[in-house]
């Protein structure tokens, strides 16, 4: 059963230096949070995986928390470059990242598998295209049946999950709803998880009898962190932060302004702080 | 009514879709052809986003391929596992969009890095779903701006197979979809050619010189027998195009 | 873009004599109208797919319409045996009938693996077991990461698909609630699909973002047949006929019992007859 | 209060069952067990019948694995392919139970075919989930009637694996799970024997004799070095037991 942590003791449950860790959202709900707190904490060595790291990731990297990435898509969405993983990654500040690249389509059957206790994923992909010269993970399988030759990838079994979801109940159920990407999938496939969540309810309420729940026996823990997802958004409760995403831009393309605006905005802040981002941009009801 | 190349290139992409089409839509300038001819000759046309949004008919153009707007006006929205493996490896999209930071004369992608891949000169975002887009999607449409640094002679890294190193390569590689049939620029409409698959333009953007158009390919353009002259915008489709981006701008806040 | 037709029609426009098709359905929403509409038309030969054979293929099969049955379990849920298949394979009346028979597992990767268009699933499954001995089909591949030895089995990729489902739109999109089964699935890795439908609505109007819903253009067909899932339930219209599974047993012991009982209640029926079952067993607003 | 056999063998599944148990719940004897517990010791136990419906609660017991009870009173229900994948074989069921038309002293068990598969003097419904159940779920308790037809010397077809032909042929097939652990009977019970695991009789139902027990066996059947006798089900579990049956059969209309 889900224990109710506070954001700092859930980080505390599911994080360790060296471990791999997926905070996943695609677009939506991203767990901005708890990256904060990860980095509150110094936590070290960390493998991140995540399909497409964006702002968070960026921040982490930047921080040192992290001595390797697992991913498909790396960027600022609509915007560009993330700044501090190509500084990661060309120039190895603040240090050597190691990169495990892969295809959405890759690491969306690698969640998947992870879920579903398999050791790998079997898909049709990466025909004719560089990667698999350059990441000896891909591999094949031949079909016992058709003898076509198909893409393999190992399961994604990440030491713990982080995601952001809008609710939870009093039992530790978690909802999910709108855009929920590969949220499920790596909560069930990690070993460990905590999930932010916006809201703590008694009860649901109406819902559609097939809606996305993980329920209370598979989260390690839930921390509730009203706007955790800010500057990504939740459904039905707050809009992205379209203009933090561009401002990010230009903080985050130098060392010492990302340097000034960690200090400020997440070393000397504490959970709250999104509380009050996810107000001023809330969902008229 | 004048109009940009910007303008130009998304109302020529937006022209070769239909009610039939059902489309795997990224962000930016396929996402604008695609609602524009939702919004003018295609309302019927099926719209997909890889974010796992089925159906969708946004009012206001998404900053990012997961915006809210996709999903409330979407028919219904599944997980990202799903929308690679039952919608896009399950054959079920007529045309994938595809851009990049570098194109070459068969059409192959690169959106992975410059330089070597170990030390990058440049590291760029990676391929997300290009890859299994350039193969599982019935046809591809390219839309790019031209320039020698984006159509280079050859790709330091293919990110996306396009016709690989010419006519045959995919059948050779067991790939069953057509591959890229249309790259459409800011300056000109170009098609593979069907005997090679040489990337070979077919139609200049109403002002343009055959000049204008070879000066922005580093490799030696050819041109088809007969080039044709794209039709301008009319006044319709810069008038919905532009109501868009207005009603973007406002709603999100931010130039778009 | 699925076409709306008449059951007749609809029934005309995905079978013909030899073709596979998949009726699928878990306890909940199976195709009986459906079902009774090919025996009508005097289908033959056909290879009937179901993980879940109950009384509609038992109809089926006595009537002479199956030369083979695609199946993980057979039998009257709570009841008993389904004694046409019992006689069809022990006795090889009306006719000889081929079994190929699977685990729910095997057969739910199948669908899945149909669905995804591939041309075979992974699973664990089979160890130690004899099915494999008489089933040819089953075979294994090894993790080309561990080493690990797993079962496959052939997509399924049947030539039509027949569901019923709670509501269309006009577009001809289609939900399903409850009790999903494998039938999204099942749609999704056939040739041509029918779906029979409680009812046809404007809008489907409040409901979860990721209800499951069958796009329009995954469609061949619908038909509006009320009442077509009976004796099988449809969530929030009509409740399962638990008294007419029990019934089945004696009905359908003996073959002039099955026979007298099939030409009244089907040879000389419509798909109206389904309406009036339903009206019976509503379920209160 | 007397009680039926039956209601021995149901009140002495619920009683091996905890609030931290995860079920995957077979109809008949698994479900009334399974409720019983729910509705007595152990409240917070998740129940999960393979139609896909997670931490159900239902009122009444279900006639079949799919009713609308089950959807309607469930946390949430998902496919048929996602309960085999990511719950089933996802490794997330602490238990599971099975029952069969025969069992061996192994307690493996056959529900397929009775005679040569190709030409069976019986043919028996087929596995459904049960191969797959026995493999991935923590361990497997077994609720059978005793009768020589039913625990025979050797069975026609292995439907689903239970210790082979002894201990440690799981473990030689790469099976991480335990297996069964528990043959709950309407005459006793039975637990694999720990150096053999040949099933055991550890306890007696009220009233059964040993020489009852080994007349509905068709193998020689052992018993293990202390056997105790079941304690009888208590006025509160008959009370429980009786008014979910009383429900269900208000609610179906029909026995139950």
């Amino acid at each position: 059963m889900a224990e109710f942590l506070s954001l700092a003791q859930g980080i505390e449950a599911v994080l360790s230096d060296g471990c791999s860790v997926a905070m996943e959202g695609f677009t939506h709900l991203i767990p901005h949070a708890a990256g904060h707190e990860a980095i509150r904490q110094g936590r070290k060595r960390l493998t991140l995986i995540r399909m497409t790291p964006d702002l968070v990731y960026d921040q982490m990297i930047g921080m040192g928390c992290a001595e390797k990435l697992v991913f498909s898509w790396g960027g600022n969405p609509g915007v560009g470059s993330l700044h501090r993983l190509r500084d990661a990654v060309e120039n190895g500040w603040p240090n050597k990242l190691e990169l495990e690249e892969h295809s959405h389509a890759a690491m969306a059957n690698a969640y998947e598998a992870g879920a579903a206790n398999l050791p790998f994923a079997v898909f049709r992909g990466y025909k004719g295209v560089d990667l698999p010269k350059v990441n000896p993970k891909i591999k094949s399988v031949t079909c016992p049946y058709t003898g076509e030759v198909l893409a393999t990838v190992p399961a994604l079994r990440p030491d713990a999950a982080i995601i952001h979801a809008l609710k939870a109940d009093r039992e530790g159920n978690v909802l999910l709803e709108g855009i929920v990407g590969v949220q499920k999938e790596a909560v069930l496939a990690a070993k460990r998880s905590l999930v932010t969540v916006e809201e703590i309810v008694d009860d649901f309420g109406e819902r559609n009898a097939n809606a996305v729940i993980l329920p209370s026996w598979t989260v390690t823990a839930i921390a509730h962190v009203p706007g955790g997802a800010y500057p990504s958004y939740a459904h039905g409760y707050y809009k992205r932060g379209n203009d933090f995403y561009i401002a990010w831009d230009k903080i985050a393309r130098e060392r010492d302004t990302f340097a000034a605006w960690m200090k400020a905005n997440v070393l000397e802040q504490g959970p709250e702080a999104f509380a009050r981002y996810a107000e001023a941009r809330k969902v008229a009801a | 009514m004048s109009h940009t190349p910007t303008e130009m290139m998304t109302v020529a992409a937006a022209r070769l879709l239909t009610n039939d089409e059902v489309c795997f839509v990224g962000i930016g300038a396929p996402s604008a052809a695609c609602n524009l001819a939702r919004l003018t000759h295609a309302p019927k046309i099926t719209l997909i986003y890889e974010s796992g949004t089925l159906s969708t008919r946004p009012s206001v153009l998404p900053l990012s391929i997961g915006d809210g707007e996709l999903c409330d006006t979407a028919l219904t929205t599944v997980s990202v596992p799903e929308m690679f493996r039952y919608w896009l490896q399950g054959g079920r999209i007529t045309i994938g969009f595809l851009g990049g930071a570098q194109i070459d004369r068969f059409a192959n992608l690169n959106t992975t890095v410059v330089g070597p891949y170990d030390a990058p000169k440049v590291r760029l975002p990676g391929g997300g779903g290009a890859p299994e887009i350039a193969s599982n999607c019935g046809q591809i449409f390219i839309t790019m701006a031209m320039g020698t640094r984006a159509f280079v002679e050859k790709l330091p890294f293919i990110t996306s197979f396009g016709h690989g190193t010419g006519k045959g390569d995919r059948e050779k590689l067991g790939v069953r979809t057509k591959g890229p049939t249309k790259v459409i620029t800011d300056l000109c409409v170009m098609e593979p050619d069907s005997e090679t698959s040489e990337l070979t333009v077919v139609s200049l953007h109403p002002g343009v010189t055959r000049e204008q158009v070879a000066a922005g390919c580093a490799w030696p353009l050819r041109f088809a027998e007969t080039v044709s002259e794209t039709p301008p915008p009319t006044a319709q489709e810069l008038d919905v195009l532009r109501d868009l981006h207005a009603r973007t701008r406002k709603a999100h806040g931010v130039a778009a």
